[in-house]
């Protein structure tokens, strides 16, 4: 089938600024949701759906919610694990100290406070820059490291700082089987990569890229960096909060501090670089790219029933990953998000190049 | 009192450690812009080396069993796998991802951390090993005369602080005095400078990772025959990260007094502030420490100022 | 039709310092309503720090600018911004990662008054709100005669274009008074003569005040109504081109630095 | 590209069905941590496991002629990983499992009723879990923390010369900062309430390379006795800064998971006279050892370095795996002989263990471990466990067999119990119940 768009006219403004201009998209687009909410849940394997799926979900929704702050608004951020434990703990005690509280409310709270937490810790983004600001958001993560483990209240009394959920129910639906979690959780990835299109391609959005791109210039224009880097702070925690929540609650089920440590915080930014800066689909293709690649790569040997053993094939497993990410790195810098935007281009022109 | 000064005491030490740690992160840095996150998987890598050829030699050739022998060659050794790594990351990597930005440079040497894990676990083994280069474990009291009970002092720490003082001295001194020490610093100010002075780009980055390489091995000599050398070594680069902003990235005085400030910060605060608050606060009390300071200077204590031109 | 009117802009001993380096010292001068104004001199005479104390980037040590009446020590952008001057920059700073539109539509972020969870939703006011300020938009675009590059890059424009792009975003913002940091350095003829076009029709058009700084004297002489020079920092001369031109003090920082 | 990889994992999946589809095999999936910081401890004790499976099937040829297969998975100790694992091998038909890890224990605690799996946590996890009438699906065998903190007290005590000499001592926990660590604490609380000790608690961020601070304080504080709550490179570094601060190493006593050769081995003479507590002999004298000596590495088949073969997590690696297996054959007894056991039926077996000295002698156990039977009340069946000492190049056990004080355990794993079934809204099971 050919991918061109001669013959498809924008009459007014907003057909040429909806999200997917080219008709071939739409159509994609649909199809590809179909797949996702309809076929997958029907015909993917227990093993699919629970240990791949759900946590390259709520990854992609945590990784959208990074490239909110690193890839449009510029600020670097390795505190991301730390917003995603606020979000997790936050929803954890919304649940149990209000009872019959829906699951959906306690989840977008534990966004809420996360939108706190990482407001206040992006205040030293409007004087600190870069790399100075990136290793400063350790600071965040540390902390909450901590908190977690020694205030009570945190863990909501829990002796040990470990916590617990069960009985999870949304509109009365049991979130137990596989196909319902996976099901929630692309529910939210889907919805909050729609509502974060809008803001990218909408003022706040612009704000945030002018700020990125050329801070000064961006000032003068009138556009006030307080203003741009707390929001995008806010946004990107509130997303990666619900993102925590989600993982706690419907990935791990019960958790300690140590599920959203500094592993988490680099890994988030990896999908986020690899899937590539300034782009939404970026956050997905790079959780595909680091959930999935590892796994497959650690599978490999067993599949050509190749004799590694365990300690082995993780090693190999590891080194391959590195060398894959330098590559890609190499390769385009821009991430998997540029790579596919390229391959569309020429597709576009496809056969006639110039 | 002599509980207090012992905990300065421990925590200078500690912050000397920090200091060389850190100055790894700065080389890189000031030569190549990028900042290295492999460090930590470096430490262990060059330690691994290290332990490993110390206890193969003896058996390769029985001639050299003598332990000083044998170690002070495994030394050689392991700083000859260091620079193997510094040519390869150059050739393979490096050299490819000119002129890209901060970020991505880090996101490679993140891939460098994963590929230097796997490897040197792969060909060393991940186990515990041992390096014995003869520190004294026991520790000594001073100054009894002073105080009643005197200062107990960890001699280990003492002669890990002490070595890690005299690199630090002979690395500043290599930078100011010698013509490859110019050229460096000449690369950080301006890569086109740099190469007018008719050193190419990329053998002074072979050289800087080498050096740090270096700089790796000896940090993993001493926290390896403190801690044994396992794959937990590489997190010890983490308590380096506040040091370099706190001390400035491009900074090697800052680097030093940056680890010597979180030393001692972390620890009179998990002493005297950590009870008040259940203790454990030292690792996040040292990014709070840091952050404070960049609030006052954006580009940490040594660092270049950075003005806006439009 | 445009006549120059009563002071817009006025700018009292402005002295600006870096360190021990004193950038300005003691600079005063105003601007008509209308007018187009040209500030001139060497390189690093303290031009665009002169543009950069107006906008706010940076804080004049001493001195004050006054702004239809009102009396600042300090500016600050956003304020600045939002009195309606407007300014493009000498070393184009425009959002490389966005494209033509997206660039001349920041301009109008000043106007835009639906908050942030309008745009998530983007529905209904926030719609109809992003669609008016994209027509503004497009008769800039139209104006500056762009339309092919709407949906390109920033970054992969020819120069002389960005530097469209660059007065468009500060068009956008329908200023009053319109800061422009030598326009049309770096372009070739044809190139300079569009843009001159652009700055007329814009001045005549809109009646917007226009403060110029320039290089090409020939340029300066033709389309400005007064001309302020600087020198290391000092105003030497101050008139009409005719009187400026004919001021020693100029001939001699001129000569001074040609060849 | 996404969808490329999805193809290539069903793929996979399908494979791995129909591996798992065949008669006769009794599957043991493997959870394990060869690599990454705990990996010096990790891997004897997944030695150990594997090489039993091996035993049973070289010398017996399996339970009751029924195969034992497995299959190990890398976690890395790292809860997502080990959650990946588990639903991977679960797809295999595990029957039990053994997550080896404190938080992938917490995770699964969670699925494993869902999935009808029973997690087996010997000497870990969860304190309160002991309590079968709310914990179906936990077995916390021979011992948890607060059975471990018991021990020690009593052990201390006896140094001291009786409970009543505690009086007044200070007893410093130095602790792993993680829910492992902190899991103890109720119960030392609990025996300083009682025998009126002051209990100092000294935390060590996880994973404890950096132990300074923690050693300045025991050193300003100066406490009588130190509790050592660590595990992997937290356990040597502490040796190492006790002997930096000439704190003496007698005065030392680290739970089981302190408490082997990974442990001491780099710290030589300077861990000597530190003493931990053992659930396990550890050497190669037992027959049992022999045993895998003779049928699995005289053969080739081997896990691990030979000269590894009976140290102490490696003989609890195998202590692991022998009662997975003689739970399996208390289940065929029951549910039919030469069958294969589903994971309800394995959780009958784990609830009916009755492994009296004849039949651990029979198994080849004489000496590795005490007797060892359980209930539907009870999923601990024994608390066990010796003090070994240090003597700077192996151990040697210090003390003669002790058990937790049930009179002081038994109340706190009931109220520890009451109050997680308050909050999950479930009901202890009926007698009937414990009958399924």
């Amino acid at each position: 089938m050919f991918y061109r768009e001669a013959g498809q006219f924008k009459s007014t403004y907003r057909a040429d600024q909806q999200i997917l201009p080219i008709r071939q998209d739409r159509v994609a687009m649909a199809l590809l949701l179909l797949t996702a909410f309809v076929i997958v849940p029907l015909t993917a394997p227990e093993y699919l759906l629970r240990a791949i799926l759900v946590p390259f979900l709520i990854l992609s929704l945590a990784a959208l919610g990074l490239n909110i702050l690193v890839g449009y608004c510029g600020q670097i951020s390795l505190g991301t694990g730390a917003f995603m434990a606020v979000g997790a703990y936050a929803a954890y005690n919304a649940q149990a100290r209000i009872e019959g509280l829906p699951l959906i409310v306690s989840l977008l709270l534990g966004g809420a406070c996360a939108t706190v937490v990482g407001v206040i810790f992006g205040v030293p983004s409007l004087r600190i820059r870069g790399l100075y600001l990136a290793v400063a958001t350790l600071a965040a993560q540390f902390f909450v490291d901590w908190a977690a483990l020694r205030l009570r209240f945190v863990t909501n009394g829990s002796e040990s700082g470990s916590v617990s959920v069960s009985g999870l129910h949304v509109f009365g639906l049991p979130i137990e089987s596989p196909a319902s979690k996976y099901l929630l959780c692309l529910s939210f990835a889907v919805v909050f990569a729609l509502l974060a299109k809008n803001l990218v391609r909408s003022g706040i959005g612009r704000e945030w890229m002018a700020m990125r791109d050329m801070d000064v210039a961006a000032a003068v224009i009138g556009i006030r960096p307080v203003h741009a880097k707390l929001t995008a702070f806010a946004v990107s925690a509130f997303i990666v909060g619900v993102a925590g929540g989600l993982w706690g609650f419907v990935h791990l089920g019960a958790w300690e501090p140590a599920a959203f440590n500094i592993d988490r915080s680099f890994q988030l930014l990896f999908m986020v670089i690899i899937g590539g800066l300034g782009s939404i689909s970026g956050g997905f293709l790079g959780a595909a790219f680091i959930v999935l690649l590892p796994i497959a790569l650690e599978r490999l040997p067993q599949l050509l029933h190749l004799p590694v053993s365990t300690a082995m094939s993780s090693h190999l497993t590891s080194m391959v990953f590195g060398v894959l990410i330098v590559f890609f790195l190499i390769v385009e810098p821009h991430g998997l998000a540029r790579l596919w935007a390229t391959a569309k281009e020429k597709l576009r022109l496809w056969p006639f190049p110039h | 009192m002599a509980f207090f000064i012992e905990t300065l005491i421990g925590g200078l030490m500690a912050g000397m450690l920090y200091s060389l740690i850190a100055l790894g992160f700065v080389l890189i840095y000031k030569a190549s812009g990028v900042f290295n996150f492999a460090q930590g998987a470096m430490v262990l890598f060059a330690a691994l080396a290290m332990a490993r050829f110390a206890e193969w030699i003896p058996q390769w050739v029985p001639a050299l069993a003598n332990p000083i022998v044998a170690n002070v060659l495994a030394f050689a050794l392991a700083l000859g796998v260091m620079v193997l790594v510094a040519i390869a990351v150059e050739k393979l990597a490096l050299s490819r991802l000119v002129n890209q930005e901060g970020i991505t440079l880090l996101m490679a040497t993140l891939g460098f951390t994963y590929f230097l894990d796997g490897l040197g676990q792969t060909l060393f083994g991940n186990d515990i090993y041992k390096i014995d280069v003869g520190m004294p474990k026991d520790p000594v009291i001073v100054a009894e005369s002073l105080f009643q009970g005197g200062i107990l002092i960890s001699k280990e720490d003492l002669y890990s602080a002490l070595i890690a003082t005299v690199l630090v001295a002979l690395l500043a001194l290599f930078f100011q005095k010698t013509a490859t020490g110019r050229a460096l610093r000449a690369v950080a100010d301006d890569h086109q400078a740099a190469q007018s002075i008719g050193i190419p780009l990329s053998t002074i980055w072979i050289i800087v990772w080498s050096v740090a390489g270096f700089v790796a091995l000896v940090a993993g000599v001493i926290w390896g025959s403190k801690l044994g050398v396992q794959f937990s070594l590489s997190l010890v680069a983490l308590k380096a990260l506040p040091v370099v902003i706190l001390g400035g990235l491009t900074s090697i005085p800052g680097a030093i007094v940056g680890g010597l400030v979180i030393g001692v910060g972390e620890k009179l605060s998990e002493i005297y502030i950590g009870p008040m608050l259940g203790g454990g606060i030292e690792i996040w009390f040292a990014y709070v420490l840091a952050l404070l300071f960049l609030l006052v200077r954006p580009q940490g204590l040594f660092g270049e100022k950075i003005i806006d031109r439009v | 039709m445009r006549r120059v009117g009563e002071v817009i802009l006025d700018v009292r001993n402005i002295s600006v310092q870096f360190g021990g380096v004193k950038a300005l010292s003691d600079i005063s001068f105003d601007v008509r309503e209308h007018e187009i104004r040209a500030i001139i001199g060497p390189n690093g005479a303290g031009k665009s720090s002169m543009l950069n104390c107006i906008n706010g980037v940076y804080q004049p040590s001493e001195g004050a600018i006054t702004f239809r009446g009102q009396t600042f020590r300090h500016m600050n952008s956003r304020q600045v911004a939002q009195m309606g001057v407007a300014r493009t920059f000498q070393n184009l700073a425009l959002f490389k990662g966005m494209s033509v539109l997206d660039n001349i539509m920041t301009g109008r972020n000043l106007h835009m008054r639906r908050n942030l969870l309008w745009q998530a939703l983007r529905w209904g006011p926030a719609e109809r709100e992003e669609i008016a300020q994209r027509e503004k938009v497009e008769r800039i675009i139209d104006f500056l005669e762009i339309q092919a590059y709407r949906k390109t890059p920033v970054g992969r424009l020819p120069y002389g274009l960005q530097k469209r792009v660059d007065l468009g975003r500060a068009l956008a913002m329908e200023p009053q008074v319109l800061l422009l940091d030598e326009p049309m350095a770096g372009m070739n003829v044809e190139e300079k003569q569009d843009m001159c076009r652009f700055i007329l029709d814009v001045n005549e058009e809109f009646g917007t005040t226009i403060v110029l700084i320039e290089h090409d004297m020939g340029v300066v002489m033709d389309i400005s109504d007064r001309v302020v020079v600087l020198d290391y920092g000092r105003k030497i001369g101050d008139g009409a081109p005719d009187e400026v031109r004919a001021n020693p003090d100029v001939i001699r920082a001129y000569l001074g630095t040609q060849h | 590209m996404r969808r490329q990889w999805l193809t290539m994992i069903l793929s996979v999946m399908l494979a791995a069905g129909a591996q798992a589809q065949q008669a006769k095999e009794q599957f043991f999936p493997l959870l394990v941590y060869r690599t990454g910081p705990y990996a010096p401890n990790g891997t004897p004790w997944a030695n150990g496991k594997q090489d039993y499976i091996k035993l049973i099937n070289a010398r017996d040829g399996g339970i009751n002629g029924v195969k034992l297969t497995f299959e190990e998975c890398e976690t890395g100790y790292a809860t997502d990983k080990g959650v990946e694992c588990y639903e991977r091998l679960k797809g295999k038909g595990a029957s039990m499992i053994d997550p080896q890890a404190t938080g992938i224990t917490f995770a699964l605690t969670e699925k494993a009723p869902v999935d009808k799996i029973p997690l087996l946590t010997l000497g870990y996890g969860l304190s309160a879990a002991q309590d079968g009438n709310v914990f179906k699906w936990n077995f916390p065998l021979m011992g948890s923390y607060w059975t471990a903190a018991d021990m020690l007290i009593q052990q201390i005590a006896k140094k001291e010369g009786g409970f009543d000499k505690l009086k007044g001592k200070k007893i410093a926990l130095v602790y792993h900062d993680s829910p492992f660590g902190k899991e103890p604490m109720p119960m030392l609380e609990e025996r300083s309430k009682m025998n009126g000790f002051e209990l100092i608690k000294i935390p060590v961020t996880a994973p404890g390379v950096e132990q300074k601070s923690a050693w300045l304080q025991v050193r300003q504080q100066r406490p009588d006795y130190v509790l050592l709550w660590g595990w992997g490179v937290m356990n040597s570094t502490a040796l190492k800064e006790a002997q930096a601060t000439g704190y003496p190493r007698e005065k030392m006593y680290g739970v089981w998971w302190a408490g082997a050769e990974p442990d001491v081995k780099d710290v030589g003479e300077g861990a000597k006279g530190y003493n931990a507590l053992n659930l396990n002999s550890s050497g190669q004298a037992p027959k049992v050892i022999q045993d895998i000596l003779k049928y699995v590495h005289d053969k080739g088949q081997g896990t691990g370095p030979k000269d590894e073969v009976g140290s102490v997590l490696y003989t609890r690696g195998m202590i692991i795996q022998m009662l997975s297996v003689e739970a399996v054959r208390r289940a065929q007894e029951r549910f039919g002989k030469g069958k294969v056991m589903t994971g309800e039926q394995v959780r009958w077996g784990l609830e009916n263990l009755a492994l009296d000295q004849k039949k651990l002698d029979a198994l080849g156990f004489a000496g590795v471990m005490r007797p060892l039977s359980t209930s539907c009340a009870d999923h601990m069946g024994s608390t066990w466990a010796r003090v070994q000492t240090w003597d700077g190049t192996k151990w040697n056990f210090s003390s003669d067999w002790l058990e937790a004080d049930t009179a002081i355990l038994k109340p706190m794993v009931k109220a520890a119990a009451d109050k997680y079934a308050a909050d999950k809204k479930i009901t202890r099971r009926t007698p009937e119940d414990c009958q399924s």
